[in-house]
Formats: structure tokens, C-alpha cells, sequence
């Protein structure tokens, strides 16, 4: 009969109208300035660079080595290495910059890092007035200390730090092994691909 | 399907005169093509299309590649007068070998479920022998496909019904995708982390239009 | 009038030469209205142009103009790392990044002859099929909001499609621009709790489909405005190279995950629905039953998933390097066939980077379906066409 | 008490006319009656249109505005603010003059029909003879003033709507006249009054209005889905045809003009809901006898009011939008055979004996034609559900 | 004389003179309408209501609508470059004042003018409709005869014309 389906239609919007009052499945809106929703543990959204200790300028894991730089698919990144007065190289970025007005938070630097330096924050609300110097990170914006990054990540730095602990102990056994004046040379680049190892399978 | 010398062994048989010629591909995957001589092209691609055994119905892919002049080095045996003696030398000749552009289909069958079958057609050359024909009478799948290609390779089908640009403006100059093809330096100003583009950038802005650092 | 227009009412020819797609002026008489719908018009889906020419409010031609999201992708992609492109291919179909970052993986993976670890192969399942709903979900809704319906049925949609990007954030990091797959695998494995969320989101799906079926698979407008409106014959659809759900709505029985058995699709039972009249509410209709089946291969995924690693260890991040030589994949994408085209000169860029665009090529007949139609159907077959600009100009 | 309270604005007006001499008298009447008219209104479309959003947002699942004031009630306040300052544009190669009068043509004429409907008892600001003519003449005369902004846009998306409006204006006014004939019929006048009057009373719990009988609920629906085309609601809304020709008729207006499309479309929505009101659900009569005195007779009027934006609003919220060739056969091969059979129902009621006899003979033409007339149209086009092969 | 009647006149008149006399067709067609309804709100202050309305209803809604539609369907809304006035003008202007003179003489020696003027009446619509429905029948039907043959006849036509060239 026509006019049927209709009829059908009004009941279901009826229902959805009657339903958002008190199906929470249904009205799933959240008003955002005032609730948050808790961000995952994988959220990405632009690099930071990490350091140890409280110092942001000492205690960079950047070595200035230049693969993100290389890496990053719309380059973004901008380095230049530390030098000293002689000109010898200081493993330290003299500058880093980042313009997340380009990055498209692919995450492609962290996975290439073999340094565990740089990593994804969860920061979003970054919206400025100046949008050519406001959106072009320096090293001092970029550099955030480890226990943030424990904050936003928990489980994946805990990984790293164990990581960079064994692979710490593990040089310092070597060095010890040895005997040699000559210290190893930088953490080991086999970590260079997984800067997430793999965690415990789930259970199917 | 049968293997590919046997599809080519029927199009000789099918269409008397047509060059094909398998180029085989060194990768895993192990999808050999077909080079086609433009005067048979579209025989060809008819037999394939009707022949009950093949029935490529589906033209999956169509596009460009871009091949640069190159010089191959190849090493050969050369007699030669050495010092009064004739002698075997082994010398490396260069060889220039001419760029071209080059046309590929991917074929595939539905009613058979089998394929891909490529084919290629190259042009003379990347300056002036830039036509082959268009298969679009074919497929009509590669309308827009060898639009394409005409706007970014800019190879000229012939027999194609409305080859225009498809992706760049109609004034356009130049063709994007080949792969000597200089990009414009007339950017927007912005400043960018990147020294490279900003420096091209600032040969054609004045300091009037540039915004204050 | 004019030839398209009888095959397309007739749909009997068979062969088709070059087709006289649009009739010179002189043949059919009275003032012609040439009206430029987009690139600004709200249902072009993004910056779309078409340029009508109109008998009244009949169309007498139509002519597709896009390229205004054009940048060169392939360019690009030829300019970087074999890796650095897998972000850029997020951006061809923003809607379906997963599946993209799937085509594109499958391809560097027959190319550089990559092994992808079982589990990996069941994560990539879950999540292009996850894909699917969401996308036919949102198409059926632009689709309705096409045809006037305010936005309500896309309002739906979204609100199911929220669940699934947050499964996505979840497990990748990103909504829309995942960045999920890497060659011979997946980036990270799946976090704790993953898959009972993803079971429960698949649960409750079927009572959105439900709810929208009841809201407008029988109403009559809806009928009136898609049944025989738009109609591809099927052989004029197998010529003119369209893929996907519009594809089989012609009734074409040509799914690649039956047909290519890519990935581990063999192992699941589905099936794949046929449209029998090839109109609008035939690609409406295949594009809502697909959805169920979709829903199945994910319970039976879900079921199945073995633990294990997520990587081909052979794969390398950085310093990737494929043999020289040539490959294509491609996937049956929710728009189409997706397909990768590369060839390797050995270095570490790919020396040619081709995506084959299912939205593009599905474009191809846009004006075959639209000849004899009115404006208001035009708006309606564009949609059923499923494009995304993003895609589209690439 | 209850008395007062029902007749509190005759009361008051007559209060506020007797300050001033005679011979003003019936000027000032006049003018206080259309001052609380433009008021009324005013305010009723400002909560018209957040009730309008937030209905549309919650059977969407969403909030709607609730960000301006309380709950969000404040948003109209904030809309007509931004329309006022918003600049006004008007393209190079409009007419510029049309182009200014168009919004003014469409709101004047259906502020007039406000002028003819009765709201409450003795709360009719004029009591005219031909009030129901009056009406659907100036309802004619908004179809002009669509036309003038049409064309004077000089924009084909603009004209292309402003053709489609008239062409679906000028075709449903027939169903929507012949629709209210019906009543006339029946009761024998074109006065507002006198057929709200006629609808007074109860048979036991039921009220004797037009729409419990059958010629009256099928009257009912017709007027409702012409009245629904006639202000261009969805699923009749493609004049505007957002996603088709853009915004339609009104697309190069700006700012406060544009405003005053809006308005007039609801008001021309309020305009035709009160008329359906008078002319079929009983004007300001009570639905249940006990309720007739002690709620006053212009709040019930006001509570249909609101029941028919709902209805609109519900409408809105479902249904996509016709095809403007589907419309238009709709209209001359559905409606307007049902309404003429509906005369013809309404004819036979007035004349057999009250009983059954002439429920049955009215319901049988009307719903066998409805049966025949919806089948015809869905039959012919082979229009129905499908049934869809897998393969494996 | 009444004010109210001299601008109604007024405005009448204003908007039948621009519809003759301006450029733009669609402007004409306006201006018209503007003389429709002072010819409505005429019969209004005659307190013929009825008709009034009617005059509205029917003139303003259906037949400007038709000549607005008329002029869109059939030629560009660009006004025409050839001047208002015929090069015949003086005949025509000539001719008018003729007829105008005959219709006053004749107006003025008929015998009208010697009845006693009639109390006006106070038609309701019931009366209206009576006298429609009595005296007047057969004129009625014989109008709606006329129309419908009218109408039929531009059906026909304009179907003719769709068929011929395709």
C-alpha cells in the first residue's frame, strides 16, 4: 500500500528521537571543551623530542644523525648538527625544528629513530594566530621530558626504557668485556625498525 | 590461461603480421608483458578482447612510463691493433639507447577469472614520435586513463574520441610526469623550515608581498 | 535522439566502438541551458565539476571536470621512499585508508616478493572489512542526503562509523590517516582488549543496518527515485573497466576477494550480492547486503585470529630495496578495485608509482547514465558512484 | 475566573481601545490587533526554528544548538543577530530593484493571512465573509514575489528554482483549494468563524470536528500534503533543493534578506497550519469536553499549532525529497483525483441519512480509490522492493 | 473625492501606463500586477469582497503568474533595442481620442444617466453563489465550456510542437 514504507521511516526516526533521551548508545555526541574523552594509547599527533633528566638542552636522546629528516615523507624536519668551536661534530642537534604545519603525523620518524629521540605526542590543541612562526616547532617546544612521555604512552615507554636499560647494561658489559679505550658505539642499530616491539599477543 | 608464448603464438596466428614481443620481468610477481607494434595494436587488443579462449573483458589498468635517453654500458670483445699486435681487448662500449614513452594496459578476464595479461606500446621517441593508438574504442575503460596520460606523459592516442587535459588546466605547458620535467619555482611565499624552496621562492616575490618575519 | 541514450534504455548492444556520446547541437532543437554544477555545490562530494548542458532540466550532455585536488600523488610517490609513499596513500581515498595502505603493501609485496605473517594477514582482513562498513555506511547516507533526506540517514551512518574510527585510533594511532600497514605486515600488533571492542562494534552493527533499512529501503520516494534511474547495462560496464559494488549491482559477478583470493579471503564464507537491474537502488541495495556479508567474514576473522608476529622479518624500514622489475596488485577496494602499479630500477625510490583510481574510472560512464535524465537524478547517480576527490584527482 | 482568563486579550484590547476617542476607535483596534499579530508570529518562528533544529538534531541523535543561553533557547536571538550584521550582497547583474522587493512581496502577503484566521473565541482580528477566499488569494500572491527574487537574481540556479516553485505552488494550490471545499460544502460558508462554530459540540468523547468523519480525515490529509508543498517543506522542498539547485530561488541573498525568506516561509508554514486547524481539527475548540472551559480556547489553538510544526519538523527529519517530475504527477494524478472523489464523498455524506450506511459508502469510495490511484501510480513504473541474488 | 479612491486610481493607473511604456518585459509584467491590484482593492473599497479577492486570486496568483512564465518560456527577459513608439503614434494617438470621444457622447446622451442611482447593494456570498447557481447557470456553464475547449486546444498545440522534431 502507498504510503507504507512511510510509515515506517516516521516510526524509526520517532524512535530515534524518543531513543536519544535515554539510549546513551544512541546519543554519543560529546561536548568537547567540557568532557574529554580519554585519547588511546596509540594516539599520534605530531613528534616530540625526548630527553632524560630534567635538563631539555643536555638530556636530549637526539644525536642529530639526520634519518627523520631524511625519512620524513614531506619534509619537515629541520636539522643541523652541533659543532664545536674546532668543527668537530658534538652528536647534538644545534637546531630542530619541526613545522607541523607540513607534518602530516605519519609517524615514519619514529619508527626510523634508532635512538628512541623522537616520538608521537597526543597534544591537538595547537592552534595559534600566527600561522608561519607559531606552527614551526623549535627544539626548546619540542623537547618534553621522559616521564611525559611515560604519561602519554605508559606502556610503549616502558618498553623503550627497558630496552634502552638492556642495551645500556649490555654496552657497559661489552665495554667492561673488552677493556677497550674505545666505548661502543652508540646504541645498537638492530632496534632501528621497531621502535613498538611487538607486545604480548592477545588471546583469540 | 595459457602461458604467455602460447597467447603470442595465436596473435601471430590471428593477425598476420603483428610484431609481438614478450618482455620478461625480473621481479617475484612475475607479470611478463607484451610489446605491440602500433599498426596492429588494436587488432591485438580486439583478439584479446573476443578471442572465447582469452576474453580479456576487463582493462584494469591503463598508464604511462617515462623512459629517459640512457646510455648502457656494455662490455664486448674488441679486436683491435694494440702496439703493432692484433689482440682481444675487452672494452666497455656506451651505447646510447633512445628514451621513449611507453603505454601499459593491465588486462584481465572476467568471464575466466584469469590475467594479468600487460601490454606496452612504446613511442619513437620522447619528443616528437610521442602517437599510438588508442585503445579506447576497445575499452572503453581507457577513456580516461589515456586522458591521463596524455595530460601527464603526454603521449597522443590516436583514434581516442575526446583527448583533452583531465587533471591539469587546459593551458597548461609542460607534462608532470615525465621525469626531466622541471617544477615551476613560483610558489606562494611561506615560510618554511626548508631553505631550498624558500630561497626559489624569494627569487620571484619582492619584499612588498612578502609577509613580515 | 541519441545513441547512448537508446542503449541505455535498451542495454542490448553489446560491442561497443566508439560511442557518439554526445549529439551535435544541430540534432535535437530548442535553447539549451548550460549550467556549471560545482566546482562549489553541496553534492559534487568535495570539488567536483560537472558541466551540463540542459533541455530544459534534461540533460543532453554532461561532462565530468575535476582535477582541483590534483597534486601529483604519483610524482611524488616517485620522489620518496618506497615506505614514505604508505602515508601518502591515507590520502587517496581518505575515507578508506586501510584498504589503500593494503594496495599499496600488496603491491611493494609482489614486487619485492614479501611474505605477510598469518596474523597479520587476519589484522588486514579486520580491518579493510571494518573499512567497508564504514564506508558503504557513509555512501548509503551521502546517497540519501543527495536525495534530500537532511542529513538523518548520514547522521546514522556517522554515528556507527565514529565506532569503528575509534577502533581504528585504538589500534593505530589515527581516525582517518592510519599509516597501518607496512610491507610484509602491519606497524604494531593489535593492543589488549582490541578485539572485544571490535567484536562488540560488529554485534551491535546489525541493529544500525536494521534501523536503516526500516527508515528507507521501503520508502516510497526513495523507490521512486532510484529504481530505473541511472541504469549501466552490465556489458557496458565491463567495458568501460567499472569495478566494485557498481559492478555487481549491474550483475556482474566480479568481486576480486573471491576472484583474486588475496590475502586469506578463501578461508571465509560470504557471498556476494548481484543487482539485477543495475539502476541507483540496485548500487544502494548491493552496497547495504554487502555490509552483512562483510559482517561475517569479521565474526569468523574475529573467531579465527591466530596469535603470532605481525611482520615479515625480511622487511626492511629503512633502506628498502626492491629487485628491478615490475608488479601490480590490487585489492577489492569499497570503491572498486584498487590497484598499485610499480616498477623498481633497484634504488629505493619506485621508478614509476601508478594507483589505479576506482573512483576515476567508475567516473568513466558518469554521462552515458546521466543522458535523459534531470538535474535532481543527476545528483543521485554522481552519488551512487561512491567518488572521493581525494581519490579522484589524486 | 475561567471566563476571564479565556476572553483576557478581547478584555484587554477593548481596555486599551477605550482610552482613546471614537472616531479612532476602530483604527487603533486595528492596530493593536496587528501589532500582537507581527509579535505573536515573530516569536513563534524564533521558537519555530530552535525547536525546528533541536528536533531535527535529537531524531538525528544529536544535541542541536544548546550552547546560547539556556539549553540553547537563546540561538534564534544569536541567528537574527548575525543576520543583521551580515553584509548584504547583491550580485552585479541583478535587478536591483526587484531584487529588493522580492522578500518584502513574500512576507507582506502572508502577514495578511494571519488577518482571517480565528484564534481563540471572539479573537478574530478581522471577521470577513470571504475569509477563506481571502486567504488563498494572498497566499497566491507570495508565488509573485518567489518569481521576482528568481529572476531578479540573475542566477540560473536561482531562476531554475524560482520555476520549479511556481510550477509546484500553482499545482498544489488546486488540491489545496479543492481539499477546503469539502468544508465549505458542508457548512456552507467561506467565514473562519462560522466554521469553527460548526465543529463545536461532542458526540459522547469524540468532538464533532471535520476530521472524525470520513470525507474530513481524508479532506485532512490532502490539505496537509498540499499544505506541505505549498511551503515547500520537505519531502516537497525542491524549490531550495539544497543538494540539487543549491539554495533555489533564494541562493543570492544574503543577511537580513534572506532572513525575511525565512520568515515567510515560516510564516506561510504557521499560515496554512492555522487554516488546517479552522478548517478541519475543530480551531480553538477542546479535544475532550472537560477540558473546553477550563483551559482558554486560544491555548488550544496555539497547542495544534505546535503539533503541526512537529509534524513538519518529524516529516523533515525522514523523508527524502521527490523528483520534481514525480512531484508534479503526484499532484495532478493522485491528489487532485482523490480530492474530487473526496467532493464527491463529502456530497453523498451531506445528503444520505446520518448512520452507518453513510460511513460505509463514504470509506468504501475513499479508500477503494486510494487503493486504486496509489497502486496505479506504483504499478505502472514497476515500482516496488527487490529480492537479490548471491552468488557464492 | 475620496482620497483613498484617488490613490487606488492613482496607482492603478501609474502601474497600467509603466506596463505599456517600460523596457524590460518582466518589469512590464510586474508593473501590471501593480495594476491588477489596484483594480482588487478598488472593488474592495466598493465593498464587493468577493470580487475583490477574486480579482486577486485569479489576476495577481494565475494570470500574471501565466504572462511571467509566457515571457520567460518564449524569449530572453533582455529588452528589445527598437524604441516604445511605433512611427504610427499620432494615428494611433489620433484614433483613441476618436473612440474615446464616441464612447462619452454616447455615455452621456444615453438614458442611464436619467435613472435615480440604486441603493447599493450588500452582496454576501451565499447570494453570490445563488444567483450563479440560478439566474446565471447557463452563462456559467457556457463559460466553463468555452475554457475547457480553450484548454484542451492549447494542449493539443503544445503537445503538436514536442512531437514534431524528435
Amino acid at each position: 500500500m502507498l504510503g507504507e514504507g512511510i510509515i515506517k521511516g516516521m516510526t524509526e526516526t520517532a524512535r530515534n528521537f524518543f531513543g536519544s533521551y535515554i539510549d546513551s548508545d544512541r546519543l554519543v555526541t560529546v561536548q568537547y571543551p567540557e568532557q574529554r574523552l580519554p585519547l588511546k594509547e596509540n594516539t599520534r599527533n605530531f613528534p616530540f623530542l625526548v630527553h632524560d633528566g630534567d635538563d631539555p638542552e643536555k638530556g636530549l636522546r637526539c644525536v642529530a644523525c639526520k634519518i627523520c629528516e631524511k625519512e620524513c615523507p614531506p619534509q619537515c624536519i629541520f636539522i643541523v648538527l652541533e659543532r664545536d668551536e674546532k668543527g668537530k661534530p658534538q652528536k647534538h642537534p644545534k637546531v630542530f625544528d619541526l613545522d607541523i604545519s607540513v607534518c602530516m603525523s605519519c609517524q615514519i620518524c619514529v619508527e626510523v629513530c634508532p635512538f628512541d629521540a623522537i616520538k608521537m605526542d597526543t597534544e591537538f590543541e595547537l592552534s595559534h594566530d600566527d600561522r608561519f612562526r607559531g606552527l614551526l616547532l623549535d627544539k626548546k617546544q619540542l623537547a618534553k621530558p621522559n616521564h611525559y612521555y611515560h604519561k602519554i604512552h605508559p606502556v610503549e615507554a616502558a618498553e623503550v626504557d627497558e630496552r634502552l636499560a638492556a642495551e645500556k647494561a649490555k654496552a657497559e658489559a661489552k665495554a667492561k668485556a673488552a677493556a677497550a679505550p674505545k666505548p661502543a658505539a652508540g646504541p645498537a642499530a638492530a632496534t632501528a625498525g621497531k621502535p613498538a616491539a611487538p607486545r604480548q599477543p592477545v588471546p583469540a | 590461461m595459457s602461458p604467455l608464448d602460447q597467447v603470442v603464438a595465436r596473435i601471430g596466428a590471428a593477425i598476420p603480421g603483428a610484431r609481438v614481443q614478450i618482455l620478461p620481468n625480473d621481479s617475484p610477481s612475475g607479470q611478463h608483458s607484451l610489446l605491440v607494434d602500433h599498426e596492429h595494436a588494436v587488432a591485438v587488443a580486439k583478439f584479446l578482447r573476443d578471442d572465447p579462449d582469452l576474453q580479456l573483458d576487463h582493462l584494469a589498468n591503463v598508464t604511462g612510463v617515462d623512459w629517459l635517453d640512457a646510455t648502457v654500458k656494455e662490455k664486448a670483445k674488441v679486436r683491435k691493433v694494440i702496439n703493432g699486435a692484433e689482440k682481444e681487448v675487452e672494452e666497455t662500449l656506451e651505447r646510447k639507447k633512445p628514451g621513449f614513452l611507453e603505454a601499459v594496459y593491465h588486462l584481465y578476464s572476467i568471464a575466466r577469472n584469469h590475467g594479468p595479461v600487460i601490454l606496452r606500446l612504446r613511442t619513437g621517441n620522447r619528443i616528437d614520435q610521442v602517437r599510438v593508438p588508442s585503445l579506447t574504442p576497445i575499452w572503453r575503460g581507457a577513456e580516461f586513463q589515456e586522458r591521463e596520460i596524455y595530460d601527464l606523459y603526454g603521449i597522443v592516442f590516436d583514434g581516442h574520441p575526446d583527448l583533452r587535459r583531465i587533471l591539469m588546466w587546459d593551458e597548461f605547458q609542460d607534462h608532470p610526469m615525465r621525469k626531466d620535467y622541471v617544477e615551476p619555482d613560483d610558489y606562494e611565499y611561506e615560510p618554511t623550515a626548508h631553505d631550498k624552496v624558500l630561497e626559489k621562492a624569494k627569487k620571484h616575490h619582492t619584499a612588498a608581498d612578502r609577509p613580515q618575519l | 535522439m541519441n545513441a547512448t541514450i537508446e542503449l541505455e534504455a535498451t542495454g542490448k548492444k553489446s560491442n561497443f566502438e566508439i560511442l557518439p556520446k554526445v549529439t551535435p547541437a544541430g540534432e535535437i532543437s530548442g535553447e539549451f541551458l548550460e549550467v556549471s554544477m560545482g566546482p562549489h555545490h553541496p553534492s559534487t562530494h568535495g570539488v567536483f565539476r560537472m558541466d551540463v548542458t540542459l533541455d530544459g532540466e534534461r540533460v543532453v550532455k554532461l561532462k565530468p571536470v575535476f582535477g582541483y585536488l590534483h597534486r601529483n600523488h604519483e610524482k611524488i610517490a616517485e620522489g620518496t621512499a618506497y615506505l614514505a609513499s604508505m602515508p601518502y596513500t591515507d590520502r587517496l581515498d581518505y575515507f578508506c585508508s586501510m584498504t589503500n595502505n593494503w594496495a599499496y603493501a600488496l603491491a611493494v609485496e609482489k614486487l619485492a616478493g614479501l611474505q605477510v605473517p598469518e596474523r597479520a594477514e587476519y589484522i588486514r582482513v579486520i580491518t579493510a572489512e571494518l573499512t567497508r562498513l564504514q564506508n558503504h555506511a557513509c555512501l548509503c547516507g551521502f546517497l540519501l542526503q543527495d536525495m534530500g533526506a537532511l542529513g538523518t540517514p548520514l547522521m546514522y551512518a556517522f554515528r556507527e562509523r565514529e565506532k569503528i574510527l575509534d577502533l581504528f585510533e585504538a589500534l593505530s594511532g589515527s581516525r582517518m590517516m592510519c599509516n597501518y600497514m607496512r610491507f610484509g605486515g602491519c606497524r604494531v600488533d593489535l593492543s589488549p582488549g582490541w578485539i572485544e571492542e571490535t567484536k562488540r562494534v560488529v554485534e551491535n552493527f546489525p541493529r544500525f543496518l536494521d534501523e536503516f533499512e526500516r527508515l528507507l529501503s521501503e520508502n516510497e520516494i526513495l523507490i521512486a527515485r532510484t529504481q530505473g534511474v541511472g541504469v549501466l547495462p552490465a556489458p557496458l560496464a565491463i567495458n568501460a573497466s567499472i569495478t566494485g559494488p557498481m559492478l555487481r549491482a549491474s550483475g556482474v559477478n566480479y568481486d576480486l576477494r573471491k576472484a583474486d583470493k588475496y590475502g586469506i579471503y578463501e578461508r571465509f564464507q560470504f557471498r556476494v550480492p548481484l543487482g539485477d537491474h543495475g539502476d541507483v537502488y540496485d548500487r544502494y541495495m548491493v552496497r547495504v547486503l554487502e555490509m552483512r556479508e562483510s559482517l561475517k567474514i569479521l565474526q569468523a576473522a574475529l573467531r579465527d585470529i591466530p596469535p603470532g608476529p605481525i611482520s615479515d622479518p625480511k622487511a626492511k624500514v629503512r633502506n628498502f630495496r626492491p629487485k628491478a622489475g615490475e608488479a601490480y596488485g590490487r585489492i577489492e577496494a569499497p570503491k572498486g578495485e584498487l590497484g598499485f602499479y610499480l616498477i623498481s630500477d633497484g634504488s629505493p625510490n619506485p621508478y614509476r608509482y601508478r594507483v589505479r583510481p576506482p573512483s576515476l574510472i567508475n567516473l568513466t560512464i558518469l554521462e552515458d547514465m546521466c543522458l535523459g535524465h534531470i538535474i535532481p537524478d543527476v545528483v543521485v547517480i554522481l552519488g551512487s558512484v561512491d567518488i572521493v576527490l581525494g581519490e579522484v584527482d589524486r | 475566573m475561567q471566563e476571564i482568563l479565556d476572553q483576557l486579550f478581547v478584555l484587554l484590547k477593548a481596555w486599551l481601545v477605550g482610552f482613546f476617542p471614537l472616531p479612532w476607535q476602530p483604527l487603533v483596534s486595528i492596530l493593536i490587533s496587528v501589532a500582537a499579530l507581527i509579535l505573536v508570529f515573530a516569536l513563534l518562528f524564533a521558537v519555530a526554528t530552535i525547536l525546528e533544529r533541536k528536533g531535527l538534531g535529537r531524531i538525528q541523535n544529536r544535541y542541536g544548538p544548546n550552547r546560547v543561553g539556556p539549553c540553547g533557547f537563546f540561538q534564534p536571538i544569536a541567528d537574527g543577530l548575525k543576520m543583521l550584521i551580515k553584509e548584504d550582497i547583491v550580485p552585479s547583474g541583478a535587478d536591483r530593484v526587484v531584487h529588493f522587493l522580492a522578500p518584502i512581496a513574500l512576507v507582506a502577503p502572508v502577514l495578511l493571512a494571519f488577518s482571517v484566521l480565528p484564534y481563540g473565541r471572539n479573537m478574530a482580528p478581522i471577521d470577513l465573509d470571504a475569509g477563506i477566499v481571502v486567504f488563498f488569494a494572498v497566499g497566491a500572491g507570495t508565488e509573485l514575489a518567489v518569481f521576482m527574487a528568481g529572476w531578479s537574481s540573475r542566477n540560473k540556479y536561482s531562476l531554475l528554482g524560482a520555476m520549479r516553485a511556481i510550477a509546484q505552488m500553482i499545482s498544489y494550490e488546486v488540491p489545496l483549494i479543492l481539499s477546503s471545499v469539502t468544508v465549505i460544502m458542508i457548512v456552507g460558508s467561506l467565514r473562519p468563524i462560522q466554521i469553527v462554530e460548526a465543529q463545536a459540540g461532542y458526540q459522547g468523547w469524540l468532538p464533532a470536528w471535520h476530521v472524525f468523519t470520513p470525507w474530513g480525515l481524508a479532506g485532512f490529509l490532502l490539505f496537509a500534503i498540499a499544505a506541505t508543498a505549498e511551503s515547500n517543506r520537505s519531502p516537497f522542498d525542491m524549490p531550495e533543493g539544497e543538494s540539487e539547485i543549491v539554495a533555489g530561488y533564494f541562493v543570492e541573498y544574503s543577511g537580513f534578506k534572506f532572513a525575511l525568506f525565512f520568515m515567510g516561509e515560516y510564516f506561510g508554514m504557521f499560515a496554512i497550519s492555522g487554516l488546517a486547524i479552522t478548517l478541519f481539527l475543530g480551531g480553538w475548540h477542546a479535544p475532550l469536553p472537560f477540558l473546553e472551559k477550563s483551559i482558554p480556547s486560544y491555548v488550544w489553538f496555539f497547542v495544534k499549532l505546535f503539533g503541526f510544526i512537529a509534524m513538519f519538523i518529524w516529516l523533515r527529519g525522514t523523508l527524502p525529497r521527490l523528483r520534481v517530475d514525480q512531484l508534479m504527477n503526484f499532484a495532478w494524478k493522485f491528489v487532485l483525483p482523490m480530492t474530487l472523489l473526496n467532493i464527491l464523498a463529502a456530497g453523498l455524506w451531506r445528503f444520505l441519512p446520518a448512520g452507518a450506511t453513510r460511513w460505509l459508502v463514504c470509506l468504501v469510495i475513499l479508500l477503494g480509490a486510494f487503493l486504486a490511484l496509489g497502486r496505479s501510480m506504483v504499478a505502472r513504473r514497476k515500482w516496488s522492493p527487490r529480492k537479490y541474488r548471491f552468488a557464492e | 473625492m475620496d482620497p483613498v479612491f484617488a490613490f487606488l486610481a492613482l496607482l492603478t493607473t501609474a502601474g497600467a501606463v509603466a506596463a505599456v511604456s517600460l523596457r524590460n518585459l518582466v518589469h512590464c509584467a510586474l508593473c501590471l500586477v501593480v495594476a491588477f491590484a489596484g483594480l482588487a482593492a478598488l472593488y474592495l473599497q466598493l465593498n464587493a469582497q468577493f470580487i475583490g479577492f477574486a480579482q486577486i486570486l485569479v489576476y495577481v496568483g494565475a494570470v500574471a503568474i501565466l504572462i511571467v512564465f509566457a515571457i520567460l518560456l518564449t524569449r530572453g527577459s533582455e529588452p528589445g533595442n527598437q524604441p516604445i513608439l511605433s512611427s504610427s503614434w499620432q494615428a494611433g494617438l489620433g484614433v483613441a481620442v476618436l473612440v474615446l470621444g464616441a464612447l462619452g457622447v454616447a455615455v452621456a446622451s444615453s438614458f442611464v444617466r436619467y435613472y435615480p442611482v440604486s441603493p447599493a447593494p450588500q452582496p454576501t456570498v451565499r447570494e453570490l453563489g445563488e444567483q450563479l447557481m440560478t439566474n446565471y447557470v447557463l452563462p456559467l456553464e457556457v463559460i466553463g465550456l468555452l475554457l475547457t475547449a480553450a484548454m484542451i486546444g492549447a494542449v493539443i498545440i503544445a503537445m503538436h510542437e514536442k512531437q514534431g522534431p524528435r
